[in-house]
């Protein structure tokens, strides 16, 4: 496994957003040449939030994640190769096939399952962290879910025990409510925050779309859990992706184009909105070339590069066969 | 008769029960999912959409919230979406809608119905593929239709709606899409009575849902090598027609079932054990059934297809029974 | 059907009080006489709550009720013959002989049904008030459950549901969390009124064993909910009855001596503090006596006409057959 | 060898996996559940209790939260009291539990065992005596044990808590009272082994957990009518050991399945099935099946007492499969 980008450094945050962001894009591009693939719930729009709070991780920290994961996966270290294979259902991928994209599975980088049931992320997560300190581990539990989890009563129930047994849990809450459209999440509650803070579990809440924010609160968060304070509920604020459709994700605001960072008068169109206000990763892009951390050329070499990266790791995709139909009855008991 | 697609049909029974009943109340958005005929809701919508509560995500009381409801006096549908999810609200379904009407001593009704999609979807794996059918029927107090034509889902559905117990009505996504003659006039189809799509001589197949689609096509090539297949379609699972399908067994001698769900304690073990206890001296031949292998649905095309009891296993099944 | 105590009238809240006791004393003896009656759930220690609740309904509002139910039907005006008489599995019984004492249900009385999963009720009851705002009722719809019916998470979704679409319904909740032993919920809240506050629901709280305190926070309640104002949270704080064993219930306390009321330096035993404090019976006799408003003697005569009623409504039940058990099919479906 | 108490038995395996592993941890209270043999938990409860979480009653996140831990590598026993409450979690333990370790390409394993107490148990009414054993049988990737002797109990318990696959204990308290002989040494009984429990050659009877004590008592009282009765306890659920089923079946030419569930769906369908299909050749009279009545537990002592498929009626199903 690939180790993750090193801690608290920025250029690697960015860097790792844009392997997020290129992932996705080619994940759709895979969509659309293979339309068996099925449904998608693309992570773009969130690579703020998921490069920054894994910047703050170690690679003993355990993973629960729901549908909306590849950006996770990927960040964590796993092949990208891999991931496209599994996303294709071939014999290469992460899970062999058998999961597909809404259950991209790695071991080695920490990850335990993948649930597209809502809120099942959250009770397991709970669990490993139970798990972690029973062990008397120095790991912690993290699990990502959308601001519609939050209507399950799992997701309650779940919260409640992290909280009465001070299980060391990191629940991150991606909120991309404001859709535009129906709100993932109909939650009676003023702010989503009030529930964690009912069941007593310390809520912090940042933009979600800045990465230096998400990872600041992400390094106090992983402090306190780490420390022994119990579980945190972590919610980035976020706005969804204008592409994600529920059957069918689309390229409404056309393939990223890195250089808007700084060229922003030719940002246009129907959602130029969206780009200007709610990409995180132009905006951070932006940043860190405002501030002088990066050149621009430094920028799109880091996106060259992935390009390459994935565009190879998309070749051994196609080129894994389809897992042996005689293979289908392994693997039901362990 | 008109022909009219399924997902037509299906909306109409809504649609009359609705203008009918000015009380009833629908729970459940995407009542025709989100495939090319989920559209055919528009007649629903445009008259009745105000009558429709649109849920969060929380299934258990979402179940919960239709059947107080339909104990206060009040007709519902409840509309789930995939199968798979009402696993959230298995406890409200058997615990509580199926037997309050009994624990009362028959004081309490529950006139509602349950819709959710079952089945293999192509790329559902092992959390959006559930065909739980077998499960519920093994619990009493609840009614279960699974019609198979555009005529079948109107008039069960009527039925269904118009009776005081609970009735689950578990569809297949992939029939929406499928046509037949629909007639113009009310009607409805009472529940309890199995309908035979294919007659013939040499041996019975019972199918459920979409796999009676396969099991037709597997008749109509069966023919082809000169084997008369009787496809029985029993159309509601609870109640049975075991009247219909032991006759049927009792005149071909031979049985197949077919069951889309897995095959362990399924609605396929039922009608094979149904022959043993009361067809034994008429068989001819063992018995055969065609169902899910017991291994979660791999995301993997050629993984999912090879455990979808389709046509070629349903013919490969028949044939072994006269080996 | 008996109508209900008329309301607001504290003679008829002390009477129904006295008569939901002495229905649970004689379910004990009950019990004890004939042993496969099985566990029993007695309300005793819950009258202030109980019948100072009912006193602010009328006759069309709906109840769900918990295993803990006894009190409540009675309350409203079912008959106790047919109550003793289901809770011994005869012909006569409420529903037959089908539920037994956790499922004791009258619909003339207003009961939908009494749901033993924990946390049933509460959806159920949802249920109703969706069904008669949508049938344009004045009705209301109300559900009791204690404090560990908190931890279930489909109490949860149903709180939200009912705060969401603003239904009329009465969460009644008896806390009897200090049993001394384990708590019967094991919330992470501060106070459980945080719960459905969270979720935006009026949350009132009040001591439970005093009647005319509940009374009071009932009516404010009840007029908010028929007023179309949205669900409202009524939390009654109690403490067990010191007899309520899960498995077999007892009379550590002795039978209810109403005379105690006014001769308070009889009391004794080891479990004097809960007579003292904690009975809400003994307590409002006293208040009705000490302000004026009935006599010594009108206490006691109420006492003896209630046990004169038990004791027919015992000897009814008694004579009641089992069921046939040729019966058994029936009443399956509608 | 020892005699003991089948509750003992339970306990023994539970302490042993204790002391072996350290790692290994418990969630629920009561595992005895709440009776005369309650007690026996002690030595557990002395000397691991610290290794026992008591939770809230939350089952779905219970579930979550056993599953989780073992994810995480935590060998785990979660006990939940009656079965009925696990209705709650139905989702968990099929699409989490069940689904990980082959969604998961085999990266992930479970080792966790489930208990549970199914069954009628007097005045359990229609909310308190599920027997879901059929409904979780129905789905892949979770076995299922039901011992009915101390020795299998402690045998089955250690097997199952020794592998890395989420294991289904559903237990009735009806055996915690029960007594027979125990192995001194360590051992372990394998799943998927069914038990001859009395040797016969007129007819097969396969009972499961509780059913097959009354399995036994009906073998004798028909032994004194001159039918000599062969009972087969499958013991484990998931895997079934098919083989050992038809083999008895295929001896007899006779089959009654008895099954304290409800009867369509269950597991004796499915023996029944197995029965059409491996063995119709053999069959010398029809099969049948001895189960609930599809009905909601009733209360009442005789009603609960005349749909309990006790003695009785397994004696008149075995004498009508001669006529
Ligand atoms: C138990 C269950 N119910 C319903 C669904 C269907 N579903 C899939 S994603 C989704 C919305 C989830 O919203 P949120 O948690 O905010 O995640 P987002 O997709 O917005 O990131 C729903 C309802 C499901 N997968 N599982
Ligand atoms: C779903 C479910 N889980 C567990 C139980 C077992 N149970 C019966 S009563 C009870 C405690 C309920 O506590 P509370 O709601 O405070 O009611 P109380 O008995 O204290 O009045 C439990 C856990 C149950 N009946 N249903
Ligand atoms: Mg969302
Ligand atoms: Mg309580």
């Amino acid at each position: 496994m690939i180790a993750p980008p090193a801690a608290q450094d920025r250029a690697a945050i960015l860097h790792c957003m844009i392997l997020m962001r290129r992932f996705e894009e080619e994940v759709l591009r895979i969509a659309q040449d293979h339309p068996y693939v099925g449904r998608q719930h693309l992570h773009i729009g969130h690579e703020a939030t998921g490069a920054a709070v894994v910047s703050q991780l170690t690679p003993d920290d355990l993973f629960h994640t729901t549908h909306r994961n590849h950006g996770y996966v990927i960040a964590r270290g796993a092949d990208p190769g891999r991931a496209f294979a599994e996303i294709m259902g071939r014999k290469d991928g992460l899970n062999g096939g058998r999961g597909g994209p809404w259950h991209l599975c790695d071991r080695s980088a920490g990850f335990l399952s993948t649930s597209a049931m809502v809120g099942g992320s959250v009770g397991l997560a709970v669990g490993a962290g139970f798990g972690l300190k029973t062990q008397g581990s120095n790991a912690i539990s993290i699990t990502h879910f959308g601001d519609g989890t939050l209507d399950e009563g799992i997701c309650f129930e779940a919260l409640n025990l992290a909280s009465i047994f001070s299980l060391p849990v990191l629940f991150l809450c991606e909120n991309n409510a404001k859709e535009g459209q129906r709100p993932s999440s109909m939650l009676a509650a003023k702010a989503l925050r009030d529930l964690p803070q009912a069941l007593q579990i310390r809520a912090i809440v940042v933009d979600g779309r800045d990465a230096d924010a998400v990872a600041e609160g992400a390094k106090e968060a992983v402090a306190r859990i780490r420390g022994g304070a119990g579980p945190v509920f972590l919610q980035t604020n976020l706005e969804r992706w204008p592409g994600s459709h529920q059957t069918k994700p689309e390229f409404p605001t056309g393939v990223t184009d890195l250089s808007l960072a700084w060229e922003e008068d030719r940002i246009e169109g129907k959602h130029a909105d969206w780009v200007r206000e709610h990409d995180g990763l132009r905006a951070y892009a932006k940043t860190l070339v405002d501030d002088g951390s990066l050149s621009r050329e430094r920028v799109l070499e880091m996106d060259r590069e992935v390009l390459e990266l994935l565009a190879k790791a998309r070749e051994f995709a196609e080129a894994s066969p389809y897992p042996d139909p005689d293979s289908l009855m392994a693997d039901v008991f362990a | 008769m008109t022909k009219k697609f399924y997902a037509q049909a299906l909306i109409e029974a809504l649609t009359e029960t609705a203008e009918e009943d000015p009380g009833f109340a629908l729970i459940g958005r995407g009542i025709l999912g989100h495939g090319a005929h989920a559209h055919f809701d528009k007649p629903l919508m445009e008259r009745f959409g105000d009558r429709i509560t649109d849920p969060p995500t929380s299934e258990g009381a979402v179940a919960s919230m239709a059947i107080g409801a339909a104990m206060a006096g009040t007709r519902m549908f409840c509309h789930f979406g995939t199968a798979s999810f009402t696993l959230e609200a298995v406890n409200q379904l058997i615990h509580e809608a199926g037997v309050a009407h009994s624990m009362s001593g028959g004081q309490i009704k529950v006139p509602l119905v349950f819709h959710m999609y079952h089945g293999l979807r192509r790329g559902g794996a092992g959390q959006h593929s559930s065909s739980p059918q077998s499960m519920y029927a093994n619990n009493p107090g609840l009614q279960m239709i699974m019609p198979t034509t555009p005529r079948d889902a109107k008039g069960m559905l009527r039925a269904a709606l118009k009776c005081d117990s609970p009735t689950l009505y578990i569809d297949h996504g992939a029939l929406l899409g499928t046509e037949g003659e629909v007639p113009d006039e009310p009607y409805e189809v009472p529940l309890g009575r199995a309908d035979i799509r294919r007659e013939g001589s040499d041996i019975t197949i019972v199918a459920t849902s979409r796999a009676v689609l396969w099991a037709v096509e597997a008749a109509e090539r069966l023919a082809a090598e000169g084997i008369d297949a009787e496809v029985v379609d029993p159309r509601s699972i609870v109640p049975l027609d075991a009247e219909a399908i032991v006759t049927s067994i009792r005149k071909t001698g031979r049985l197949v079932t077919v069951d889309e769900g897995y095959q362990m304690c399924s609605i396929g073990s039922e009608i094979a054990a149904l022959a043993a206890e009361r067809a034994m001296d008429a068989l001819k031949g063992p018995v055969a059934r065609v169902a899910r292998p017991p291994v979660p649905v791999p995301f993997s095309p050629p993984l999912e297809e090879a455990m979808t009891p389709g046509p070629d296993r349903i013919i490969a099944a028949v044939k072994a029974t006269f080996a």
